[in-house]
Order: structure tokens, then C-alpha cells, then sequence
């Protein structure tokens, strides 16, 4: 067994070991449970860079046979190529971060133990869907992921909103899952295997045998994960969970899964289904920048951004191929452009939620903007790190990881598809704009509660991950010191050249600028409250209305007469709401408490039933089918 | 005329169709208990009748075990009935209602 | 066979039921004539009136008798076709004396497992 | 006389020691009588340890026998048996199933005043009559061995003879019962009649076996009597499974009957309703006239049953009640794998894998609802009851939480490898509709099902004020529950052993 394998089976025994032995043995001892767990995670973040730039890359070196069905074997291997190496990099490097800030911010929870278990859980089953060989070890470890999520946001689980936010991303995630799966079981029965390199062969020999249906359907996928629009609901709501889940779960790692899925599949995408991948990606970001602006939560801000970037990279997954060579689609375009700004994002928006997680942490879980305030001089590292992801985020030219990742996707954008650009770019502005707004009301300004008043920075654990990811956050944008592990991705971003790249830096810097100084002007420095909201009600209602998604689904818990809601809203409010969080009041209930006033418990009328049921089906089978 | 595998059939028939209705309106356990005896015996009727007609044994066979398990299924029946006609004091199916919905 | 075959039958159930009819229009038409009332068609024209169920319950022993009895008497049915066919088959070599002991023995098995847990004793 | 050579030929061909094994669990059966008229002062110690270490001796040996000599193939005893690969599974199947619910039973008569000898007895009576149906290759055998399975069951159901609901859900199981035997005899009867006919070509004498019966189909399938006697025959089987519209006796029955029968009668008794649906649809009526009537009919009652069942289970609050509809939507799913399996034929080998990974998933939900309940009638079956069980019993915690899971068909528990399976098979064999509608009861599932483990697990249930006791399971108790459970994760990672079994 070469050292490549070895190491594999580390990191997938290393953090499972750990989440059973907590689980099994430590449920109670917090302490010794989150040293456990950080330690594996330590080791594993080693062992992960070791692979990531000096492991070679291997398709399924030593494949065990796993599952069999019908005539056909599922092997368990892994698959190891730069694509996975730049994943592992985020996951391993993310986490471990993330584990130490837990070790401070989760220092007085009761939970600590279940957490840390949480997290390991997690570790293990991203690190699985990075390197499974075949779709359906991705969905079971696709699935692992949505239940350690599950369990992560429910992790105050006495708060009736997280239970129900768990439990919504828990459903959604299904929905998305099943149109998953149902793709795996048609790509299997098409072409015969679920491996991804022999998938990749077969379609590389004859890319006719692409169909649209398994490309969408294994979209779905995605669309549950990276939280595209209709399934987006569950992402603002799984802010719930503790903060360091957030910056790991859902914003580097997780949400990003749905984008690296596709990256990893990109062969079975053809180009009808890449234009429906496009404009749900263009539509997403456009949806998620808009929301943003009127949220007054910092987290659930945040949200909303990532569902906007999120939006960036599957648009971009969606514009790569629309370049078609001799018939076949050049995909690596797009994918190197998603994968980028992944990349980029996954280290500025981990450290935009941490150093919010830094905030309310401070703050005693003050999670408002405008009752912060002034925390520049009080939380000085924080403010900087802070900083630097803002700029990050909204691209400052030439010097943050921003910048050059979005540059290549709307270079991408203004090549293959004009509107899809302005779009974006219009997104690239509102993001500017309400980052803006974040950023000057909550370091600006005076104090504007007790909480702000008294806040301090806080401790090492967790300023020090916050400098690393900021160092990142910096320097992931930089080509020339892009490593050669991660060549065979990176080196495919698009370039502008000439006047092209002008415009490209001109526009998008542009678009910044309005949108930074539009949230000064309007905004202000460290406003008490939402001007917005004052003088522009209708506007701000609309907006903060988040299109309706949630409020329909709310204003559906409440009442359920309002039948049209069910037809406008399907999957929010007969998956979601009607069946899960109003089992009994919801339409299903209707049926089911309907059908179960069949149950009379007299015996005579279960006779009368079988008897009808004998003689409707006797009729069927002597008339209608024979 | 001969007595011919029809009027065999009709009358096994005409025993399940009887035995059927009453299962279906009789509102007294033991009455819709003898009911489904009936059914059997149309069944056990139709074997008798084909295996005559048809000339071979099976049919008869086949009786003797029915009748049999017939003869289990009443003991069992009846015991559990009368055992609940002691705690209840009746054995009309509406009174029997305590497990529903 | 032939319908006419059962003519007898069908001449007993026409005897049986012109009997039951010349019987009771006889009586009515002899029979000397009373004046009924509802006092004289009660059970007692004097007295208290009767009460309770005319029918008591009797003892579940009966059932439990009443069952065994069907079950044991129920198995003989398997030894009529074996009798019938024991000489041939045993001599043409054909294994079926064993069996039946066999079934035999298990039903016995049953008599001595109900007599232990005393089914059978009527007085307790 | 040519008779007489027929009847030696047809005791020549009884071949006593392929069915070893059905014989020694009815001695078995038989033993505990005798062991109970010996030593009554211990029986109620040693009759159940008889019986559960009697049934593990017999199930290893009949696993090494196949190892040894491998699985015999064909008929026997002039036709009434049938040995092959998918008799031997169930019989494995059945031995596993009458093994665990020794232990159930067990639990639940603990500490009543109510004979314990006979409820085991029964039992193995019950698992050998089951073992013996599934290798049934004749209606004779097919009527005895389910009617044995059945008086047995009436007897169990009932079996708290002191608990007025036990005896109502005995007799409406013993009239609906006695119902559906009726069809399935006159079923019996007239494809016997249909197939004797001296009228029609290529009739048979020998109209009650399966082969024969076939043979005659294939030029008669169409025959007014066949097909009559074929749609009966599936509508009394159809209510042993317990799919729609057949399903209406088995909420009550579940509730009134003790956990342990609810359980056998959930797992074996549903199973052997499947092996005969697949020896029967699969193997007998599989001729394009029936066919023809028998996929779209047996469709429509999956798709039903998968709905009902799920729907109705919604807003279910007793557990026992809740495993029934339940069980009716798997029975809709293994239904629908039945129906694949018509045209796809590794698709049997789906079904039974389907049938051990519910036996597994359910045996653990069973189990953990053995202890959790309470002496008195109804007593401990809320799902209130189950309010922070984890809290009050890690053990019973995480085993309810596997069985629940791997019911509800989330990976990588074996639940979710058995679903996957059928979904296979029913997307080969081009039944669309079924696919759609068992995805979206799988998602309509996932809601009691998590239900259910969120309130053992989280713990908020309807009224937390009142304060539950901690439950303790002994070690020895516990054994047998873990392994089960141990196998429910296992098999979801690694099929290769059961699937070693199956052939698949």
C-alpha cells in the first residue's frame, strides 16, 4: 500500500475515531472531548497538507469492493486529483482554524462535548466527499454531511427556532438530495457505472451520450447544498447554529461542496443543462445581494452574501462550457474560474464569520448591527482582520483575494453571455454597497448598547486564527504564488488581455466604488438606525421581504386557509412548512387525520372495507387491465 | 337430466355469496364466525365438485385438511370469543370499538 | 344420474309438509273454539309474572371440553384413507406404518400435555 | 397397479433430511411441552433459554450446512417442497426472526401472571410453518403452512388473555382473517377446477402444483375460472401483507396485540406474505395474460399502500399504531420490488435483501419499544413516552435512533442500501410511476420518523414538565439488542456477507 493511500486512511479514520470516542466515551467531559477533537483535527490538517503538495495524484490506487448489486460492483476508492487537493487545502486548513476558535468561543457551553463530536463528524464526511471515486459514495457522505449539519445547527436545540431551522435545512437539503439520487440511479442505469474517471472516459470518447435529465438532476444536488434559489430557504435559518459552524459549514466548506460537486462532474453536464445551471447561479447571486442589504442581523448578512457568491461560482460553473470547441465544451474555464473564487471565499468569508463570531462573542451574543458600534477601538485585531475580509469581499483592486477571483468570473461573464455580466456586476455593486453598510455601522460611530459599550478583544484562540485567515485572505489571490499542487485547476483561469482587461478593472472597481461610496452617503458613519428603513419604508419592506420566500412560509405556519399560498410555493410550503414544521395542521395532516377517522375500530366497517376493496380491485383486474 | 359441475359450482357460489353477506350484516361475532365456516364449506363444496369432474384425488385431499384446519381455526375462535364475552359481556362487533384512529 | 332418482325425496318432502298442513286445519276446523286474551295467552294467568332470562349460562368447561373434543375428534379423519389404503401400500413396500405413529404419537403427546394442565379434570 | 407405483414413487421422493431443520424447531416446540410437564418449578427460566439457544444451535448449523453442501436445488416430496436459493434465505430469515422474538417475548412476559411455555412453543411452531412456506411448491402446502402461521398468530395476538383490548385485536384479526382465508381458498379452488378441466388442452391432474398449474397457464392464462381464482388467491395473500386496500386491520391488531407478537407479526408474518407473492406472481403467474392484469393491479395497491401508510402515520401518536402504517408503506415498497421483479428477475434478491434490512430495523425499534413500555395496557406506547429517552438511556437512545433511521432509509444504514436497491430495480424495470411515488413517501417518512427520534433524542416533547424515570437495561438484555443494531449499521456499510447469502 503506497504512503498516498496510508495517509487517505488516516484521514478518514482520524476524525471518525474521534467523534466515536467522544460519542461513545466523553459525552459529559467537554474538555477532554474538545482536546480530542482538535487534536485529530491538527493531525489531519498535517497529514492533509502533506497530500495536498508533495502526495501524488491517484485515481482509486487500491479500490475495496463495497457494495454489489444486480451484476454491478461499487468499489470504495478515492480519487485524488488537483481539483480534490484544492478542497482538501480549504477543509483542512478552515478546520483546523475553526477548532481552535471553538476552543474559546465554546469554552462555557454545556454542549462542548456533542459540539466537538459535531464537528469531527463533520470533518469526516467532507473529507469523504472530497476524494470518493463514484456518485454514490458521494451521497452517502453527501448525506453524512447534511445529518452532521443537521446536528450542528441543533445544537441549541432548547431554542425552538433552531430546532425548526435544523430540521428545515435538513428537509430541503433531502428535497435536493432526492433529485440527486434519482440522477445517480439514471446515470447508472446509462451508462452503466457510477465511476467518475470511467464516466469521464466514456464521455471524453463519445460526448453524444450526454443527457440533460441526469445533468439537472445531478444539479439538484447543488442546488440544495450551495443554497440556490428555490432551495436557498435554509441557509439564512441554519445561522442559528454556533458561529464557528457557520464560518466552517455554511460558508467555506459545505455550502462550497454543492460548486466542488459539479467541478467534479463537470463531464456529465451538457450545454442545455449549463444554460439552467447559469441563470439559477446569476438569479441566486443577483436574490442574495438584494436581501442583504435590509438584514440588520450580522450573521444572517452574511447569509445572505454567501448565498450571493455562492451564486458567483455556479454561474461561473455555468459559463465556462458556453465556449464550444469542435463539439465538445470546454468546461475548464468555468471550472477554474468557480473553483477560484472558492477558493477566495472560502478563507475571507470564514473570517468574516469568525471575527463576527468574534463580535457577538464579545458582545454577549449581541447579534444586531445597530446596537454595536464603535467596536473599532475596542476590538482593534478584530476591526483590522475584519477589514481585510470586507475588502476582500467586495474586491479592492490589485491587492485582495477578492478581487482577482471575481475579475475572472465576470471576464468570463462579459465573454460568453453579456446580460449574465451586467447582472453580476450589478451584484458585484449592491455587494459593496451593503458590506459598506455592515462595516461602518458596526465599527464606527459610538456604542450603541451596554454590551458594545463593555466589549473587549478577545483572546488568542481566537485572534490568531483570524490573522491566518486574513494572511489568506490576502495572498489566495495572488497568482504568482499559487502553488504547483493546485496548477492543474488554477492554471485554467481566464485571462483578459489588452483593452479587455482595462475595462474588465476599470468596471469592477468601478461598480465598488459606487456601491462603497453610495452606503457612505446614504448610510453614514455609524448610523443608530437603518435610514432605509425610514424613509424609504416601501422599499426597505419589499426588500426585506426576501421575495416573499420566507414570509409566505411564516404567514403559511400561521394560517393555513390561505390554500394559493400552497400552489405558489410548493417546495417551501407543502415540504417545508405544511408537512414538517405543521405535520398536523399542514395538508398533509388534513389527509392524514382524515384518513385516519377510517380506523372507526368496528370491526363491521373494516368488513364493508375489505369487502369494497375486493370488489372495486376485482373489478379493475376483470375489466379495466386484462 | 344429470346433476352437472355447474349446478356444483352455482351452489358453492350461491354458499360464498351467503356467507359473504352475512360476515358483511350480522352484527353478533359468533354469527359472522359461522359465516366465514360457510365460505369454507363453499370452498371445500367447489374442491369436492371439480375433483369429481375433473377425476382426480387432489381435490379430495385437500378436503380433509381444510376440514381440519377448519376444526383448529373454531377452537381458537371460540376461545378467544368466549374469553371476551367474560370480560365484556357481550359480543356485538360495535360494542367492540376500544382500539381505533 | 337421473333427476328421477330423486323422486322419493321429493315425494317425502311433499308428504312432510301436506301432513303439517292437514294436521293444523284439522285441529282448527274440530278443535273446540276458546276466547283468547292477553291474560289467558300470558305464561301464568295467575301469580307473579315470570322474570329473568328464560336460558342460564352454563360453565366454560363445557367450551373447553366442546373444543377438545372437535380437535381430537377432527384428527380421526386422517386415519380413514390411511386404514383404507394401509394393506396395499404395505404391500407394495410403501413406508406407512411409521408415519402414522408418528402423527399418532404427537396427538397423544397433546392428550397427556392437556390432561397436565388439566383440562379434563371437570371437578377443581 | 399404476397407483400404487405413483404413491412409491411419490414416497421415494421424500427426502426427510432436506426439511432437517423444520423438523428439529418442531421437536424443539415439542420439547419445551414436555420440559414444562417435567421440571415446572424452573420453566419459567429455562423454557426460553431452551428456546433461543435451541434456535442459534439450528440456525448456525443450517448456515455451515450451506457451506459444507451447499443449497440444494429442486422439488421434493412428490412436488409439495421446492428447495432453492430464495427458500434457504427465508428460511434463514425465518430462524433469525423467531430467534429475536424468543428474546422480545421474553421481555415483555416478564413479571405477568400469564403462562409463559406457550408462548414459545407457539412460536416455534410458527417459525417452522414458516420456514416450510417459503419453500412451498404446492397450494396444499402453500394452505397449511399459512393457516398454521395464522391460528398461530390469532392465539399470540390474543395472548394477554387477561387485557380486553389484547382479546379485541384477537378477534378482529381472527374474523378479517378468517375472511381472507376464505378467498384465498375458493381462489384455490377454482384455479384447481380451471386447471383439471378435461375439456381444455394440455389440462392437468396434478391442478394444485405450482409447475403443473404453470404449465397449464401458459396456453390458458386467459381461462374465465384461472383468472378469477389467480385474482382471489392475491387478494387473500394481499391481506397477510397487510396492503392497501387489505391494510385496515393491522392498526388495531398492532396496538392490542403484545409487543412482541406486534413484532413477529410486523416482520415474519408480512414476510411470509412476500414469499409467497414472489413464488406466486413471480414464479406462477408470470405468463403475459396474467401479467397483463397482475403488474398494473399489484402497482396501483403499492402506490396506495405507499401513500396510505405514510400519510396516515403523520399524525399517528402511538408508537405501536405508528409502526403499523408504517409498516404498511414498506410493505408497499417491498410490493412494488415484487412487482419489478416480474420483469427484472435479480429484482427478488432486492425484495429479500429489503425484507432483512426491515427485519433488522424494526427488530431494534421493537426491541427498545419492549422496554420502554409498561405493564398495564397502553401503558408507555405514546410517543410522550419516548421524551429524552437518550437522557434517560443512552443505550436504548442510540439503538432506537439506528432502527428509526435505518427505517426511514438514511444512509449509510442498511435501510438506505435496501431502498436504493428497490429503487434500482423498479427504475430497470421501467416502473416510473412506482419510483416517483416511493421517493417522495420516503420524504413524507422522514417526518415521524424524525419525529419520533427528535423527541428521544432532544427531548421537548408535548409536556416536558413531567419527569420521566431513567430506564436500566441489564447487561445480559442488552446483548441482543446491540447486536442487532450492529448489524443495522454494519450492513449498511458492508453488504458483501448478506449478499454472499442472497446470491445477489
Amino acid at each position: 500500500m503506497s504512503a498516498e493511500t496510508l495517509v487517505v486512511i488516516l484521514l478518514f479514520a482520524l476524525p471518525f475515531l474521534s467523534a466515536a470516542v467522544i460519542g461513545i466515551w466523553f459525552r459529559l467531559q467537554g474538555n477532554i472531548a474538545a482536546a480530542i477533537s482538535v487534536a485529530s483535527c491538527g493531525v489531519v490538517a498535517l497529514l492533509g497538507l502533506w497530500l495536498v503538495f508533495f502526495g501524488e495524484r491517484s485515481v482509486a490506487p487500491a479500490p475495496v469492493e463495497w457494495l454489489t448489486f444486480g451484476t454491478y460492483t461499487v468499489n470504495m476508492g478515492y480519487y485524488f486529483n488537483d481539483l480534490a487537493a484544492l478542497l482538501l487545502f480549504i477543509v483542512v486548513v478552515v478546520g483546523l482554524l475553526v477548532h481552535i476558535f471553538s476552543l474559546e468561543y465554546m469554552r462555557k457551553d454545556e454542549g462542548k462535548a456533542r459540539y466537538f463530536a459535531g464537528l469531527s463528524l463533520f470533518m469526516f464526511s467532507m473529507i469523504g466527499i472530497v476524494f470518493a471515486d463514484n456518485l454514490i459514495m458521494i451521497f452517502i457522505f453527501w448525506e453524512l454531511v447534511g445529518l452532521s449539519s443537521f446536528l450542528l445547527i441543533n445544537h441549541y436545540f432548547h431554542k425552538p427556532s433552531a430546532v425548526a431551522a435544523s430540521k428545515k435545512a435538513f428537509i430541503v437539503n433531502r428535497v435536493g438530495d432526492f433529485g440527486f439520487l434519482i440522477g445517480i440511479i439514471w446515470a447508472y442505469w446509462h451508462f452503466g457505472t457510477v465511476e467518475l474517471s470511467v464516466l469521464a472516459d466514456m464521455v471524453g470518447q463519445d460526448s453524444d451520450i450526454l443527457v440533460t435529465g441526469i445533468g439537472l438532476l445531478l444539479f439538484c444536488s447543488a442546488l440544495g447544498k450551495s443554497g440556490q434559489i428555490p432551495l436557498h430557504v435554509w441557509l439564512p435559518d441554519a445561522m442559528e447554529g454556533p458561529t464557528p459552524v457557520s464560518a466552517l459549514i455554511h460558508a467555506a466548506t459545505m455550502v462550497a461542496a454543492g460548486i466542488y460537486l459539479l467541478c467534479r462532474i463537470y463531464f456529465l453536464i451538457p450545454p442545455e443543462a449549463l444554460v439552467v445551471v447559469l441563470w439559477v447561479g446569476v438569479i441566486t447571486a443577483l436574490f442574495g445581494s438584494l436581501c442583504a442589504i435590509t438584514q440588520k442581523d450580522i450573521k444572517k448578512i452574511l447569509a445572505y452574501s454567501t448565498i450571493s457568491q455562492l451564486g458567483y461560482m455556479v454561474a461561473a460553473f455555468g459559463l465556462g462550457a458556453l465556449a464550444v470547441k469542435n463539439g465538445v465544451p470546454v468546461m475548464q474555464a468555468g471550472v477554474a474560474a468557480a473553483m477560484f473564487h472558492l477558493f477566495t471565499h472560502a478563507f475571507f468569508k470564514a473570517l468574516l464569520f469568525l471575527g463576527s463570531g468574534s463580535i457577538i462573542h464579545a458582545c454577549h451574543h449581541e447579534q444586531n448591527i445597530y446596537r454595536m458600534g464603535g467596536l473599532r477601538t475596542k476590538m482593534p485585531v478584530t476591526f483590522v482582520t475584519f477589514t481585510i475580509a470586507y475588502l476582500a469581499l467586495i474586491g479592492l483592486p490589485f491587492i485582495t483575494a477578492g478581487f482577482f477571483s471575481k475579475e475572472a468570473i465576470l471576464y468570463l461573464a462579459f465573454a460568453n453571455n453579456k446580460l449574465a455580466f451586467l447582472v453580476l456586476l450589478f451584484s458585484a455593486l449592491l455587494t459593496a454597497f451593503y458590506m459598506t453598510r455592515l462595516w461602518l455601522t458596526v465599527f464606527f460611530g459610538a456604542p450603541k448598547s451596554e454590551a458594545a459599550e463593555e466589549s473587549k478583544e478577545n483572546g488568542l484562540l481566537i485572534t490568531v486564527p483570524l490573522g491566518i485567515l486574513a494572511f489568506f485572505s490576502i495572498i489566495a489571490g495572488w497568482e504568482f504564488l499559487h502553488p504547483q499542487a493546485f496548477s492543474g485547476i488554477l492554471d485554467g483561469i481566464p485571462h483578459p488581455s489588452g483593452w479587455t482587461y482595462l475595462l474588465m478593472v476599470a468596471l469592477g472597481s468601478g461598480a465598488m466604488a459606487i456601491g462603497v461610496a453610495a452606503a457612505y452617503v446614504y448610510f453614514g458613519v455609524g448610523s443608530r438606525q437603518d435610514r432605509l428603513e425610514r424613509e424609504h419604508p416601501g422599499v426597505y419592506a419589499f426588500l426585506s421581504a426576501k421575495f416573499f420566500f420566507d414570509q409566505v412560509y411564516n404567514w403559511y405556519v400561521k394560517t393555513i386557509q390561505e390554500r394559493l399560498a400552497l400552489l405558489l410555493h410548493f417546495i417551501d410550503q407543502i415540504f417545508i412548512s405544511g408537512l414538517i414544521i405543521r405535520g398536523s395542521a399542514g395538508v398533509l395532516g388534513l389527509c392524514s387525520t382524515g384518513l385516519r377517522n377510517l380506523q372507526t375500530g368496528n370491526l363491521q366497517h373494516y368488513l364493508y372495507w375489505i369487502f369494497f376493496g375486493v370488489v372495486v380491485f376485482w373489478i379493475l383486474g376483470r375489466t379495466v387491465f386484462s | 337430466m344429470t346433476v352437472g359441475l355447474n349446478e356444483f359450482l352455482a351452489i358453492s357460489g350461491l354458499l360464498f355469496a351467503i356467507g359473504f353477506t352475512g360476515v358483511l350484516l350480522r352484527r353478533n361475532t359468533l354469527v359472522i364466525y359461522m359465516c366465514l365456516e360457510i365460505m369454507l364449506s363453499a370452498a371445500i363444496l367447489a374442491l369436492v365438485g371439480f375433483s369429481r369432474f375433473n377425476n382426480t384425488m387432489d381435490g379430495n385431499i385437500f378436503v380433509f385438511f381444510i376440514i381440519t384446519v377448519a376444526a383448529a381455526e373454531v377452537a381458537v375462535g371460540l376461545a378467544i370469543i368466549v374469553a371476551l364475552f367474560r370480560h365484556r359481556q357481550t359480543i356485538q362487533v360495535e360494542d367492540l370499538n376500544t382500539l381505533k384512529n | 344420474m337421473e333427476l328421477v332418482e330423486y323422486f322419493p325425496i321429493l315425494v317425502q318432502i311433499l308428504l312432510a309438509f301436506v301432513l303439517a298442513v292437514v294436521i293444523l286445519t284439522v285441529s282448527q276446523i274440530f278443535g273446540q273454539k276458546i276466547r283468547r286474551s292477553l291474560t289467558k295467552d300470558s305464561a301464568y294467568e295467575c301469580g307473579i309474572p315470570s322474570e329473568g332470562k328464560s336460558h342460564t349460562r352454563f360453565s366454560v368447561k363445557f367450551y373447553v371440553t366442546a373444543m377438545l373434543f372437535i380437535l381430537f375428534d377432527i384428527e380421526v379423519v386422517f386415519l380413514y384413507p390411511w386404514a383404507l389404503a394401509f394393506r396395499d401400500f404395505l404391500a407394495a413396500g410403501i413406508p406407512i406404518l411409521l408415519p402414522v405413529l408418528f402423527f399418532i404419537g404427537v396427538i397423544v403427546l397433546g392428550l397427556f400435555y392437556e390432561m397436565k394442565k388439566g383440562a379434563l379434570e371437570w371437578e377443581k | 397397479m399404476d397407483d400404487l407405483q405413483y404413491f412409491k414413487d411419490a414416497a421415494a421422493s421424500n427426502e426427510w433430511s432436506l426439511i432437517w431443520p423444520e423438523i428439529s424447531v418442531g421437536l424443539l416446540a415439542l420439547s419445551l411441552l414436555v420440559v414444562e410437564m417435567l421440571v415446572p418449578k424452573m420453566k419459567n427460566r429455562l423454557v426460553p433459554m431452551i428456546a433461543m439457544i435451541g434456535l442459534s444451535v439450528i440456525t448456525v448449523t443450517l448456515v455451515l450446512s450451506w457451506v459444507g453442501m451447499g443449497v440444494s436445488y429442486g422439488e421434493s416430496f412428490a412436488g409439495l417442497l421446492f428447495q432453492s436459493g430464495f427458500g434457504e434465505s427465508m428460511r434463514l430469515f425465518f430462524l433469525l426472526g423467531g430467534l429475536f422474538i424468543c428474546f422480545l417475548g421474553y421481555v415483555t412476559l416478564q413479571g405477568r401472571a400469564i403462562p409463559r411455555v406457550e408462548f414459545f412453543h407457539i412460536v416455534l411452531v410458527v417459525t417452522a410453518a414458516l420456514m416450510l412456506l417459503a419453500q412451498s411448491n404446492h397450494f396444499v402446502m402453500i394452505f397449511i403452512t399459512l393457516e398454521t402461521v395464522t391460528i398461530g398468530f390469532y392465539i399470540l395476538v390474543s395472548y394477554f388473555r387477561n387485557q380486553p383490548i389484547s382479546l379485541e385485536a384477537g378477534l378482529k384479526y381472527l374474523i378479517l382473517g378468517g375472511l381472507s382465508t376464505g378467498l384465498l381458498l375458493f381462489g384455490i379452488a377454482l384455479l384447481y377446477g380451471a386447471a383439471g378441466n378435461p375439456q381444455l388442452a394440455g389440462a392437468t391432474a396434478e391442478g394444485l402444483n405450482l409447475q403443473a398449474l404453470r404449465a397449464f397457464l401458459l396456453n390458458h392464462g386467459d381461462h374465465t375460472l384461472a383468472v378469477a381464482g389467480m385474482l382471489l388467491v392475491l387478494f387473500g395473500i394481499a391481506f397477510k401483507v397487510a396492503v392497501f386496500p387489505f391494510q385496515i386491520w393491522v392498526p388495531d391488531v398492532y396496538q392490542g396485540a403484545p409487543t412482541a407478537v406486534t413484532a413477529f407479526l410486523g416482520v415474519c408474518s408480512k414476510a411470509a406474505g412476500f414469499a409467497l407473492m414472489i413464488i406466486l406472481v413471480t414464479r406462477t403467474f408470470n405468463v403475459e395474460t396474467m401479467t397483463s392484469i397482475t403488474v398494473p393491479l399489484l402497482s396501483l395497491m403499492a402506490i396506495f399502500s405507499l401513500l396510505y401508510g405514510n400519510l396516515t402515520a403523520l399524525t399517528q401518536q402511538n408508537t405501536k399504531r405508528l409502526m403499523g402504517l408504517s409498516g404498511i408503506s414498506h410493505a408497499g415498497f417491498l410490493l412494488a420490488g415484487v412487482v419489478a421483479a416480474v420483469h427484472v428477475d435479480w429484482a427478488v434478491w432486492a425484495v429479500v435483501f429489503y425484507l432483512f434490512s426491515y427485519m433488522f430495523s424494526s427488530f431494534a425499534v421493537f426491541g427498545v419499544m419492549a422496554f420502554v413500555e409498561g405493564k398495564n395496557p397502553g401503558e408507555g406506547e405514546e410517543l410522550i413516552d419516548y421524551t429524552g429517552l437518550y437522557q434517560r438511556s443512552p443505550f436504548l437512545g442510540t439503538v432506537l435512533g439506528i432502527g428509526l433511521g435505518s427505517l426511514a432509509g438514511i444512509p449509510p444504514l442498511v435501510g438506505f442500501i435496501g431502498k436504493a436497491l428497490v429503487f434500482i430495480a423498479l427504475f430497470q424495470a421501467g416502473l416510473y410511476v412506482l419510483l416517483l411515488v416511493g421517493a417522495l413517501s420516503v420524504a413524507i417518512s422522514i417526518f415521524y420518523y424524525f419525529g419520533w427520534m427528535r423527541t428521544a433524542f432532544f427531548g421537548d416533547g408535548p409536556d416536558t414538565e413531567k419527569d420521566y424515570p431513567a430506564i436500566e437495561v441489564p447487561l445480559p438484555k442488552r446483548v441482543p439488542l446491540a447486536i442487532i443494531a450492529g448489524i443495522t449499521v454494519f450492513l449498511g456499510f458492508i453488504q458483501v456477507p448478506l449478499a454472499a447469502v442472497l446470491g445477489l
